[in-house]
């Protein structure tokens, strides 16, 4: 198990071997998202610009008028909060090459608790335009992505965890943009999810298996430009939908993959799991997973309760679908 | 669309008038009246700030820049960053007077499907090398261009443009304090210190008269320049001699020391026209037809052409 | 027709005169988002503090910790995005009694283009925890939102416009929290709108019925929180449901609806209308709201073409529920 | 819990043993030994930025704020802003130390549930006047509350402590620059400047020997804060004599000028403990069993209980 910050530290100095336009702009956090290899490797390369996020955007623009093709690095929260208008005006608005990786996302940072975490990263750069958003699964992911967005034209967001995860990708994986990879095929109950939640959602879904329920797991890599079609394809068959994410429930995944529904009515029922639009806290990462519901544990304690309720509902009703609702 | 100026208004000083036989003077007065006569015609537009820089940036843009006008991407071009990007209609005018496009398509400035947006769009106008207008932006821009020059070998300059009222803004001095860590001296930075911003603080008891103290009253910029290790240079941006030198001065830093150079350039807002000078209440406005006539009196541009200008 | 700046400039003057702890703090556009009035009546608890947005917030939250209640004014999009982490840290996650009046928001703030257009406020600030997020109709509702939120204790985001629109609600009108609010009750496809963008849809539901199709409206003045209840009761019975916002299609009300409906598989379909996931640009009211498809005439033929393409569906599969879809 | 000490170390000056009998050398000691071992059973936190600002915290909560344990919320006490949220550990040392909550509570740090977050929260710590955690938000805050007090016609003074890298942050020159606007003289910052941060710049030629350059090295700090219009006072912060001369210089400031002081303490990141002084590498950490040894015998703190520190 590799984790995530590692892969990342570790392709992209793989990639300036190559590559002489890649460019590394430093938060003062080098250290922590293993921007630090680049800076070894390329001193030349690699900008620190101190702890000045929006001024690391700006600069990272500027380089890329010349041609370079900027990496930024700094934790996702400082990078989606503290310079959003710079990331709005300079970057998206003009399509520029900006490669922004927002390192410690998520719940887990090591304890630093709810000043660092980012759990809206999904919503404010998804709704972005020209923005392509990124959450990898695991560390095979993780690389093919920062390979993918090292070569991209115009400005991407990958979403980047600090601690490692189980694998559920195979090594010879490729990365399709906006493409549904189906990690768990079985069942009609089908599990949604995005980043490193992924791999506890797979988790969750042996969890289900042992106790006789069969979930499906869908991971969506590509929260924009999502692929409709990939995405539906995916969904097949399904009776019930769950989204799951280390993010808030609003506006995130659960929100992208609602909108896309939403244009069609006889679609399962939708339940969203994920931050319940609350702050969380310090704490050791299985507490956090734990107590605001995303360990592989309390994701399948959801899913059950979910399915049991969606099994009341439809037999209460004899029908496929609700009655409750609002016919 | 080549410069080719027919000498009208005496130079009052040499600089002024050069060897492309441009009298910048005269320039500087139809600049003046574009802005105003365009942004009364568009109905929406900043007026004063554009009217500070505009000697400033007729004297960039005429006489100082590596630019050519017929090669807008040109690698090594100077670039020109205007950080204070609600003043594009000022920067519009000296492009269209330059002969970056025609001096006629001014007439679309803020109209749909315009190449002239509210704000400069990098994407749409040739020329413009940055796209702005959230403040406090373009230093950091300009830091990112002047280091990837050094980063690739490229001798070209960067200059960036400023408020004096923008400078409130935080990453602005992420920017100046990059700038000299970064050594780029090849950076040039004016302030368009012309003491007014949008809204600002009243001059005396906080009642409003449409009077307004100088946003940096209780500051010392040249001496926070300087702290951060720039060289400063502080002139009268409305005089051509002076700016020329400040510019001389700014070149020679390039070359000779490793520190960036601001020029803190005093201004008057809204300068050359009578009702717009020295007020706040026209950082944006719409004239009059009669606002009009008094300002194309003022700016003697009766009987002028703009082909006649550059 | 009253501009809302106006309204909320002259209401926050008038509660001043009654309510000492209202403070207002600037971002040097004061006589453009009519901040000015106050200025003038109450110069001792006027603050300007420049063109610094972020130092306004930690400004603003200093003073509420001392019983204050600020008001911030600054165009909206400079406090969604330039002040978003002092926003975040300040007053999300600490419930600071802030009041942010996003001026200028949308599309229409006088040909400034689209370097000064917020179409992702409500996504952004719908995302984040503990926030109220409110959007008034029209004049009526401006005034009304503007004491609600001077009232309310905790963070309170309102969004505000720069320029006039047709009253749509009485003069007598009560905002209550959350509520769905029906501005034409007639018909099974119902326009859902928030903001002054309701405004127009009602003018769109009036053009739709000379050309024959009876259309209800809703307006949302609360994005956040929504109440449930309420806005599942003014859809009920609807065929078609269409959201339209002067703001991007991703994450804002279109997303808030789409969210809400996901729990109820036989709900009508939805289709989004707003910023088709695209910056704008400069230019007259007019020409924006015709271009980006806001104007009443654009809305009511986005209207028809999207009902003529369901009945189509209807008729094809021969049921209530459309055929293609994901089953 | 109140003070209740013994004077075991001889006070090297006057100031620090003061008219309750605490010996700050010795708290000092104690809240040293807190922020390395309350880190190393957590298995997370910072280490080099509490440990610099260590003796400038225990001389503002022992000596300088008017402030009462007992009362965390009474509206006419001194605030202090950890601007630089990190150093937490840090702050709820010597806040229990002084009584805020039970030094054992420290034990909790870091953990789920607790109220020792890994950055300060007002809403859950007693004695936390402000949020903090995101860097450069601190100032502003204490700007807003000054100035509040102020209108509120309150006599209370407001502290604020800074980090060097911190600065780097451009909304900490927003706040800086409404601080003088306002003229609050009530206003006090402490800059740690320990001339490190988390990363920075390398030292010499670009290699990372963990060696690493004074962030500021290119700045003039006391001229920019100068220029600012700040009254600016620069000691060593390790010293508690010039500490509280730089407290009652700054104290004569808030009463007889209109300009808010700034303290630029000169100080050592991780002092106090060989293995973690004058490194960036200990920015954050966990001591080994071993390592934690070395630091009791070196801080002598073998044989003393908390309960005499203070
Ligand atoms: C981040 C940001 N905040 C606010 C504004 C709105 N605004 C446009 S111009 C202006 C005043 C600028 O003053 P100054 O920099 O002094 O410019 P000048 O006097 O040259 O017009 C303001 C507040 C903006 N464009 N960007
Ligand atoms: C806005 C923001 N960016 C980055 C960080 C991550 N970070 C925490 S501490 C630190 C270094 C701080 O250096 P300094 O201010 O000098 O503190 P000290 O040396 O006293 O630890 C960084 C970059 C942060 N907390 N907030
Ligand atoms: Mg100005
Ligand atoms: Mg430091």
């Amino acid at each position: 198990m590799k984790a995530q910050r590692d892969v990342w530290g570790d392709t992209v100095a793989e990639i300036g071997l190559t590559d002489p336009s890649i460019v590394l702009v430093d938060g003062d956090l080098a250290n922590s998202t293993k921007a630090d290899r680049f800076a070894r490797e390329f001193p030349d390369r690699f900008i620190e610009v101190g702890i000045a996020e929006q001024n690391m955007v700006g600069i990272a623009f500027g380089l890329s008028t010349l041609g370079y093709r900027p990496w930024l690095s700094t934790f996702a929260v400082f990078l989606t909060h503290r310079a959003l208008d710079p990331i709005r005006m300079l970057v998206s608005q003009t399509g520029a090459n900006v490669r922004l990786a927002g390192a410690y996302s998520g719940l887990l940072n090591g304890s630093s608790g709810k000043t660092h975490q980012d759990v809206e990263d999904l919503a404010i750069m998804r709704a972005m335009p020209n923005m392509t958003v990124l959450a990898p699964a695991d560390e095979v992911e993780a690389a093919a992505v920062t390979r993918w967005a090292s070569d991209h034209e115009g400005p991407v967001y990958v979403r980047i965890a600090r601690d490692a995860v189980r694998q559920v990708l195979p090594h010879d994986y490729t990365f399709r943009l906006g493409e549904a990879v189906t990690l768990r095929a079985d069942g009609d109950i089908v599990l949604v999810s995005t980043g490193v939640q992924s791999s506890r959602v797979v988790e969750a879904a042996d969890l289900l298996a042992a106790a006789g329920i069969r979930a499906r797991v869908v991971h969506l890599p590509t929260i924009k430009p999502l692929n409709e079609a990939s995405l539906l394809d995916s969904l097949k068959g399904a009776s019930l939908l769950i989204t799951v994410e280390e993010h808030t429930v609003i506006g995130g995944l659960g929100g992208a993959v609602c909108e896309v529904l939403g244009n069609y009515p006889t679609s399962p029922r939708v339940v969203r799991l994920g931050l319940d639009d609350q702050w969380s806290e310090s704490g050791p990462d299985d507490f956090l997973l734990d107590k605001y519901g995303l360990s592989a544990q309390r994701v399948a304690e959801q899913v059950r309760s979910a399915v049991t309720t969606h099994e009341a509902a439809i037999a209460s009703s004899g029908a496929a679908t609700r009655e409750e609702g609002i016919r | 669309m080549d410069i080719d100026v027919s000498l009208s208004d005496p130079p009052s000083d040499a600089r002024a008038s050069g060897a492309a036989g441009v009298d910048l003077h005269r320039i500087a007065r139809h600049v003046r009246w574009h802005i105003l006569n365009t942004v009364a015609q568009s109905k929406a537009g900043h007026i004063g700030g554009p009217l500070s820089m505009a000697d400033l940036v007729v004297a960039l843009y005429f006489r100082e820049l590596n630019i050519d006008p017929h090669r807008p991407d040109a690698p090594g071009r100077d670039r020109f960053v205007l950080s204070k990007g609600h003043s594009a209609i000022g920067l519009y005018s000296v492009l269209a007077l330059r002969g970056y496009f025609p001096v006629a398509e001014l007439a679309t400035f803020d109209h749909g499907d315009s190449r002239l947006q509210g704000h400069p769009d990098m994407r749409l106008t040739p020329g413009i090398d940055v796209s702005t207008g959230s403040l406090g932006q373009g230093l950091s821009a300009a830091v990112g261009i002047a280091l990837g020059a050094r980063m690739a070998g490229q001798a070209f300059r960067t200059w960036v443009m400023l408020g004096d009222g923008e400078l409130q803004e935080g990453m602005v001095w992420e920017a100046v304090n990059s700038a000299s860590r970064f050594e780029l001296s090849s950076l040039t930075a004016i302030v368009d210190v012309n003491g007014l911003q949008q809204f600002g603080w009243p001059a005396v008891d906080g009642r409003d008269r449409f009077d307004r103290s100088e946003p940096w009253a209780h500051v010392d910029l040249a001496a926070i320049f300087r702290g951060y290790g720039w060289n400063v240079i502080e002139i009268d941006g409305h005089d051509f001699a002076a700016i020329f030198a400040a510019f001389d001065e700014a070149g020679e830093n390039a070359r000779a020391t490793t520190r960036p150079t601001v020029i803190l350039a005093g201004t008057i807002k809204g300068q050359g026209i009578s009702f717009t000078r020295g007020t706040y209440t026209w950082h944006n406005g719409v004239a009059s037809e009669e606002q009009l006539a008094t300002a194309r009196a003022e700016l003697m541009i009766e009987g002028e052409t703009d082909e006649s200008a550059a």
